[in-house]
């Protein structure tokens, strides 16, 4: 096995799937000549030429369209997002349009397309550059989810996105493309959509957690066993729709314990659907009611301080396991 | 509803439009009237060119094209009588007295190219080869409908007939539309694309992004701006700050065309250049149609917001009238022609109708299915 | 008291509200010399001219970001969607500039603006215009979201609305907009936002309802009475952010049972915000997992027969009061 | 870092533009050399008309307008440095090379109009009042920052001098900037608005949709396109379908003017004619003023996309250099002058640097507050 950065790992995805399908082509700002804005793209163009990876206008909406219109008629787009915040520019498209195409054409039009890109925040670039949007698309039925952790899930999921015959929007995390793991070697190593992953095995306290949140849940992991000797075990859903709910209640069977990580805002967020859903399957399970550790209820602000504040970390979700686990 | 050629027979073909002079130069705010009395003048002129094009056209072509105005109107016209029966449901938007520009310019493709409209959809579905049934049992939200009635009056599709929807966002069907072509030149399928929307959707951001790329990009697509000169209850002096969507194209650089909607022949002509534009050269053309919606936006819009007089005078103009009394003229067909061509287009409609109505609702096992391919 | 329509009392907000403040005025497409799309503005326009009640071209993006600018200068504007399903065109304008204006500029620039508009489905209006929105909005902290199901709330509600300093989703529910109910007659009369209602009275169990879901709600209410001599109490939240989480809770405390009744889509809907809310404060209070009724995981078909199933109803929110009080 | 006639003194001055011939005409692809050699051309044509421009001007004012000029490229200078020094975070985009454009325009303003830009807005923030200190301690995220620490960069604002930030959604600010003239109108307090917004930003659909409201509805809006060739590391014409921005404006039939974005004297005198129209007129204009961003598209651009060569040639006819140049021709500064203005640049950016270093991080109480008003 190689170890890769998540970056590599999502480039070497995107390579692969140039290769095996003709249909597929690359579109968005600055991922041709410039590499992409954050490298995920880097050596593509050089490799693949103008026809494959398609630099854009500034054109959020526009280019989405033609990428769903491209779909219909038979090509498999990956359209990047320099970063998911401008998606909601484009959000008509994909949701009235790509995510509604099946459905209301009786059947007759996929739109086999991935909207990919960094989602949530970076390294202080305040309110409008910092937002987590897996809440908002997960909401619509007919749009698939995926938030990887690992440089391995990353390029799995990222290929199994592309083959899929559904608009993908896959959610990369900018703080994440440096991270190293190891990637299986294989060309044709994909991880399926809609299977959890349990990331670190426990039995006295489940955290899901997703994107960011992963290593985060990890640390706390550590921690807590090491200080508390409480067993902590970390499932990262890693496609957030379809979720794999069975999973995650096969976890609180055991654990009897839950702390959802997110770094979204909190409100009607995938962490209440989560804690929804698992109540539901589980609710004579649970020992203690789920925490959620989310981003505060604010616009993230710059200044280095208070975005730290405003973001989950490490310490929050030990506070969190403590108080599911009454310690 | 609107009583024109096709449901009256022929007999308005030799009525004499009146030939006013036309008024002065429309002014931006109050110039609804002014604009009826230039198509007025225009009439005659228009009349005269038809003859030219219809001489040089083929017989059997000629025919569809009426048949397919033909029954474009009395399909509509049946529509309407039977939504207002409470058969349809939701919004049901007519193309009633816009049909030269549909056959106009879709009877210049060739089946394998592509085409996408707006919610005013069903004529451009017909013309494409989706039959009367299956868009009219859609209208009735049943099995048989063309999306099996889940997608209903604005969102008729076809994959095998290249007919991409109907689509209800106004102005979203620019953006996907530019994505086909794409699609097109990427596989160098030597398709064209058409792409229908109103002209209050030009006032999208969409249209401006979809343009740029187009031309950037040499996309074989048309853009074609049906208008019909309100959006809803809004004329679009009150909604644009130019009349001259045409040369909104030059923005972009962009080839363009205005042409007169009432004039099918003159449409089909505007068509073949920018098709052989767009196969030949693979470049977009803009073509800004202009015509007249007869019938209320749709059909819950009581339509307050023009006068009897100014529909009235439209209809007058009407291009089924138009086309008919050209092809008379041309003595291409005779009145007999037209019944049976107008027959041929009832039998069709009523077929659809009884298609519709013995088509069972759809089984509840379609609600959760084509969430996910 | 008057008896109202909704539309008459959402109507009289608005003239009142022109009338009281010369700042106010009304913006949206065919909301003037068509006495709007939907009636709500009827006659308005013809009394308060084409300064205050202003059609514009379709360009939601475009007139929503004129509103914000406007809002930021000084005036508090009105902006009507002739449906929600519009806004996504216009999230952008909402979500990164209007939610997020007074905090990321530090608290110099207010944005007192009002979105209205008709949320959720009609009548058979397909999968592009029935969708009900408020869980994409209430993501979004800097944004108010209100959803009023009386006419004397509707009234009310939305005059608080406009003379709120904030932007406000206000959303109504085209299929209710005929409904009649009471409404006081003093042009003061408001209803703050942030407290929900109790709209009916009971022992066994909490329906929390919102929009279209509260008729449905006390209808179904009535009927278990009916039938099973199982007593429901109702709660309208009203304002859906920021939620009067404490009624909620309150009722929880007396009846130890909840469902949850709404329109939109369930996967992270609001309810399942309210879920997790109500779990986090009175875990040991519920004596059965809350029951969700949304509307199916799907886009919305136009058939008659799908419409009907995939919408909730009273049959299913008394399916689910029965589950939870497992009868 | 762009070592210009602020950091040089003025040596350069006296260096002569090459004077090779005009390439032929720019083409659509690589025609960003073509490009420069017309600016090139241009050069000696603009000096003419700069030195008669100044000579109508105020004494006062053109030291003004130089000082705040020499504030904004040393400002940004130790902007750039201080980045370097990981005292700043997140995205920091400088102006460097452009200041003829907000100093043209913006001096050309009353206290009480309005002005709102893109992301790229330290310099457009200073002009319009705010203190380097306020803008240098919103660099820093500190509590002395002029949103208190919570916009950064990106998002400089100022009620009290009437700046409406500061955006960092590309285009988004030209729809917010047409509510603010629409507001200044509905209150007829008189106030025009200047809206700023790259060239790349005019691809968006909110520029179209802005355009047609502002035309529509007549309000005091200028339009300015800063025009600095790229977006990040695209070029207009791998983006854009026609280099010609100024003639958008027809498409909504709005007055519009190309203006040379190196000359800060054409730039205030293309921007008094369109506030004027604004004011008097109540009508807006579209302003594309073309100039070149010397820096990397922020601090984080390595600048691969296009050559040193390219660069170089641009600050051969930096703005500064030509300005002083001209001032000094017309016998208005000598060298002397301009070694003073510098130096009172130097020294507010110094207290700048000084108020941001001491002022504390903001509270954290401040996390929660300005969430909701
Ligand atoms: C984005 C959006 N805004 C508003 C509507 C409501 N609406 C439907 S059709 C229409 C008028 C469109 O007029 P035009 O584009 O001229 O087409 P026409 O109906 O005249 O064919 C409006 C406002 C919509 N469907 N989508
Ligand atoms: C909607 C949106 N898309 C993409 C970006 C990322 N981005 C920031 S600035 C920029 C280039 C803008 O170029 P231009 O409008 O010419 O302005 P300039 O930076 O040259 O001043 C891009 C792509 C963004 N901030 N917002
Ligand atoms: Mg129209
Ligand atoms: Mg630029």
């Amino acid at each position: 096995m190689a170890v890769l950065t998540i970056r590599d790992a999502l480039n070497q995805a995107l390579r692969e799937e140039l290769i095996r399908d003709e249909n597929v082509f690359i579109m968005g700002e600055e991922v041709a000549e410039y590499d992409g804005a954050y490298k995920v793209t880097r050596g593509l163009w050089k490799e693949f030429g103008d026809k494959r990876v398609v630099d854009t206008p500034i054109t959020e909406l526009g280019f989405t369209g033609l990428g769903v219109g491209a779909a219909m008629a038979g090509l498999r787009p990956v359209i990047e997002f320099m970063t998911f915040n401008f998606s909601i520019l484009a959000s008509d498209q994909i949701i009235n349009h790509a995510a509604k195409m099946l459905y209301m054409s009786g059947g007759e039009f996929k739109v086999p397309i991935v909207f990919r890109g960094p989602n949530g925040s970076a390294y202080q670039v305040s309110s409008q550059h910092s937002q987590a949007l897996e809440a908002m698309y997960a909401n619509f039925p007919g749009l698939k989810v995926v938030m990887p952790s690992t440089a391995a899930d990353a390029k799995g999921l990222l290929k199994s996105s592309i083959r899929d015959d559904n608009p993908v929007i896959f959610m990369e995390q900018e703080r994440m493309y440096g991270m190293k793991s190891e990637v299986p070697e294989d060309e044709d190593f994909t991880i399926p959509l809609g299977v959890a992953d349990v990331k670190r095995e426990g039995t006295d306290c489940t955290i899901v957690a997703r994107s960011m949140t992963v290593p985060m849940a990890l640390e706390a992991a550590e921690k807590v066993q090491k200080e508390f000797d409480v067993s902590v075990e970390v499932i990262d859903p890693r496609t957030i729709k379809p979720l794999d709910i069975d999973t995650i209640i096969a976890s609180i069977m055991k654990t009897n314990r839950l702390v959802i990580a997110e770094e979204s805002h909190s409100f009607a967020s995938v962490g209440a659907e989560i804690a929804y859903q698992v109540m539901d399957h589980a609710f004579d399970h649970l020992d203690a009611p789920i925490k959620r550790v989310s981003t505060v209820e604010a616009p993230m602000p710059y200044a280095k301080n208070l975005e730290a504040a405003a973001l989950p970390s490490v310490d929050k979700i030990i506070a969190a396991v403590k108080e599911v686990c009454y310690l | 509803m609107a009583r024109t050629a096709a449901t009256t027979g022929s007999k308005r073909s030799t009525s004499k439009p009146s030939a006013k002079k036309p008024a002065k130069a429309e002014s931006n705010g109050n110039g609804r009237l002014a604009a009826v009395e230039m198509m007025n003048a225009e009439y005659q002129k228009r009349r005269k060119s038809q003859i030219e094009a219809i001489k040089k056209t083929d017989k059997k072509l000629l025919r569809d094209m009426l048949y397919q105005m033909v029954l474009g109107r009395i399909f509509e016209e049946k529509a309407a009588e039977v939504y207002r029966m409470g058969k349809i449901g939701g919004f049901c938007h007519l193309y009633i007295g816009q049909e030269a520009i549909a056959i106009g310019s879709m009877m210049a493709l060739e089946p394998s190219d592509m085409v996408i409209t707006s919610y005013r959809d069903h004529v451009q579905a017909m013309v494409k080869g989706i039959t009367p049934e299956a868009v009219m049992a859609e209208l009735y939200g049943k099995e048989g409908g063309c999306v099996k009635g889940k997608g209903g009056s604005m969102h008729m599709f076809s994959k095998e007939h290249e007919f991409y929807g109907g689509h209800g966002i106004v102005g979203g069907q620019i953006g996907v539309g530019t994505g086909m072509a794409y699609a097109a030149k990427y596989k160098e399928s030597g398709q064209v694309t058409l792409c229908y929307f109103g002209e209050a959707a030009v006032n999208q951001g969409i249209f401006h992004e979809s343009l740029n790329m187009a031309q950037l990009w040499k996309l074989p697509i048309i853009y074609i701006c049906e208008n019909n000169q309100y959006g809803m209850g809004t004329s679009q002096e009150r909604a644009m700050s130019t009349r001259n969507i045409a040369k909104k194209a030059e923005s972009y650089e962009m080839a363009n065309e205005f042409v007169d909607g009432m004039d099918v022949m003159a449409v089909r002509d505007a068509a073949l250049r920018a098709i052989k534009r767009a196969r030949e050269e693979s470049l977009p053309t803009l073509l800004e149609v202009r015509s007249y919606r007869y019938m209320g936006h749709s059909m819950s819009d009581p339509g307050n917001y023009r006068t009897r007089e100014e529909i009235a005078r439209y209809q007058e103009r009407d291009p089924i009238v138009l086309f008919q009394d050209s092809l008379k003229t041309a003595k291409v067909f005779t009145d007999k022609d037209f019944e049976a061509i107008k027959q041929e287009a009832i039998d069709a409609t009523k077929k659809a109708i009884e298609f519709a109505e013995e088509s069972p609702y759809p089984s509840e096992s379609e609600l959760l299915s084509d969430v996910y391919a």
